[in-house]
């Protein structure tokens, strides 16, 4: 039988390694993974390239991985926010590597990932810095930047409700990034409030079929009382 | 004469028509919505994923997942809808959006848009959705002071900041003016108050076109 | 207030303009706005090019289209199935136009016109036929050819359930082509089985918000019962 | 000696590892799903947007709008999911079905599928999905006859028929044998019954290479 549920977020990210890109949903303070991302600071993996739309505030989530030095670079669209001190810190030192993407491109990537396109024409950046260096074309009269899929070895993901075959509904605005990395890392790891029984979640609700979901982890235990 | 930032929020909030799909943008811009008339129904977008942004949520009723591109608690109107980051700067870059009002730091006669990075290269560069914005929109409006706190005027005949689009401004709403990008180039729409066209144009740093009568 | 809900089926399609393009939404028997496609051909505007998944079987639908001359041109990716002889007899006599494309590459188009994407690159068709002529690129070792995004004038589509904000919610897999279609054409048209109060649609579940779609026609008159 | 469809699909079922995610094409594919051991949990994918494909419903309780590629009426099993046509194909052509079983009109040593346009150009053509899963599922399978009716070889040093995918093959199962795809070229894995390899050679157009003991 299909069972995508681990019992812990420590030995769900145990197989991370050293140098591994790693996808972290979130945006702002919605639909972070906080307590995958903690496990993942405990087990200490290295030289990671992490991206995501921010770069951390404070010290915790995201900010908690590049306070421990884990992180050799960083992709996302907005580093800068208020509280953002240990980017800005790693940053200023050359310790931290930035690649900055417009927010649009940076899911569109990582859905072409998923979705098998090996790379797009958007208008987003046409004619600015961000565009310098990268092909362009011009299609019916419009410019375009041409951009690659962006795939990672690992993606760590928030979701509210998930089943045993790895479905995924999400709360609110908490989806942001979450669906589209599922898709496009070779493991992708879900911490999910609760856990239902398979069936239980509509099937015309679902965001996130259980095909891109290859691990879930629950924030506590919890039994299906409705069953 | 200069408008307050809230008096020239609610200048902008008068041309927003009734059933539009709007994205206002993060600080100034978000400040329109409190001045759009009952009487309209304007459908505010929010760039994580929302479609129907409705006012802040009572204190004790926030959901923490909930929030809007400034990250600020919202709430959702009923008749809106969630969906995840690759849809909605699809729905953005797609050319859906009836209107997009933003901050500025620069735009020039041209309608180039400059609000995302300084040439100040010692601080990490931010873009976020900005340039998605930029593009996407049906019109792009920019709410801004006229000129900077050190009276610099950020109106150009071509920015000096980089860009975020390029010809994508198309009406600019200031302290002291209203004025539309045009073929022609920058008209003056509106002068706020009792001031000139000689006023105003003395703080910009394009050629004004007068206003048509 | 926002009302996109019209009264008749006829007046929801009658500025359709000879030489349009028309997105038809449907899969095999599956969520085809059956009788938009009716009034569309008694509106009879002619010289159309239609996009849809199918050329159509029978003397319905799509084929009534055909049957009536109104086609000039069709982009599907299988026009050939048991019945469609209408488009087999206009093939023969060269009467219509054929643009084969792969059913994703198909969807993929459309949804890149709807999402301001100019083109891609997908790896579906490299090294085959359907490729001939089309710019090709290999990225990170694998061929891809591409393509462009494919919008219409038109798109008129299917769903369960809407309101007057045109936010739309599909039954099963009647979803198929409408969707993407919703988000690709200049005029959006919805043939509805019933529509709900604004509100009553679960934000979590619209699959088609409603700024994707102009009109809304219900099949027959509903009003909200449990309102 | 040769296996009948319904046999060769049952060969196949034996290979579909538990927990599979699997599209299965129009025709003697579709017959697989019958073969599947019920100590498996195998989910189907069908291409119009359904994942977790299950049997055909009872007469009277057909959803008009739940199909198949195939247009057949099927029912959705607990723990599936609802996409659009843009999404199912993402899913494929993004890998990530672990295998597809297809049938062909040719494939060739090198594992190029040929089955969506002979030769035959008064015909109008028809590709549907079979391009987009041929280059995205991580295997693809074939399941066919040995040969054309008229005794033809279908396994050829190379197609003769317009291409679907390149290099796309893994597996091939047919009547008289199965057959690996590998870098050294087709290898037998099985012979059905009392075929011996000289028999399945004469009737096959590529060098084969025998089992590997």
């Amino acid at each position: 039988m299909i069972n995508k549920v681990w019992d812990s977020f420590e030995s769900a990210v145990a197989d991370v390694k050293d140098g591994d890109s790693v996808m972290i949903g979130g945006f702002g303070s919605s639909g972070f993974p906080l307590q995958l991302i903690e496990a993942l600071r405990q087990h200490g993996a290295r030289d990671l390239t992490v991206i995501s739309n921010n770069a951390g505030v404070g010290d915790e989530g995201i900010a908690s991985l590049l306070k421990d030095r884990l992180v050799r670079k960083i992709v996302c669209s907005f580093p800068r926010s208020a509280g953002s001190v240990w980017f800005e810190r790693l940053y200023e030192e050359g310790a931290i590597e930035l690649e900055l993407v417009p927010q649009g491109t940076l899911a569109e990537r990582i859905r072409a990932a998923g979705a098998g396109i090996g790379g797009f024409y958007t208008p987003t950046g046409y004619g600015t810095r961000l565009a310098e260096g990268k092909e362009t074309k011009v299609i019916n009269g419009r410019g375009y930047v041409l951009e690659t899929a962006l795939p990672a070895d690992v993606a760590l993901i928030k979701a509210q409700r998930a089943d045993a075959w790895g479905n995924l509904i999400y709360n609110t605005a908490g989806r942001n990034f979450n669906p589209p990395m599922a898709t496009a890392a070779a493991l992708t790891v879900a911490e999910v409030e609760r856990v239902d029984a398979v069936g239980d979640l509509d099937p015309e609700c679902i965001v996130t079929p259980g095909i891109f979901v290859d691990r879930v982890v629950a924030q506590k235990e919890w039994r299906n009382d409705a069953a | 004469m200069r408008l307050k930032p809230a008096e020239i929020a609610e200048r902008v909030a008068q041309d927003i028509p009734d059933g539009a799909y709007v994205n206002l943008g993060i600080g100034m811009p978000t400040m329109v919505a409190n001045y759009v008339s009952d009487d309209r129904q304007v459908i505010y977008q929010s760039e994580n994923g929302i479609l129907g942004v409705g006012p802040a949520p009572a204190p004790g009723e926030e959901d923490p997942d909930l929030i809007n591109a400034g990250k600020q608690f919202v709430t959702l109107l009923p008749g809106g809808a969630y969906f995840d980051n690759a849809e909605s700067f699809a729905m953005m870059r797609g050319g859906h959006l009836d209107l997009a009002v933003l901050g500025a730091f620069q735009v020039s006669e041209k309608g180039d848009l400059a609000n995302w990075a300084t040439n100040n290269d010692t601080y990490p560069p931010a873009v976020g959705g900005a340039m998605d914005l930029a593009v996407g929109a049906k019109q792009v409006f920019v709410i801004m002071s006229h000129t900077t706190k050190s009276g610099e005027p950020k109106i150009l005949e071509s920015c000096n900041y980089p860009l975020t689009g390029a010809a994508v401004v198309k009406r600019i709403y200031t302290d002291l003016a209203v004025l539309d990008v045009t073929d022609q180039g920058l008209r003056v729409r509106q002068l706020h108050g009792d001031n000139t066209f000689d006023e105003v144009q003395a703080l910009t740093g394009a050629t004004l076109l007068p206003a048509l009568s």
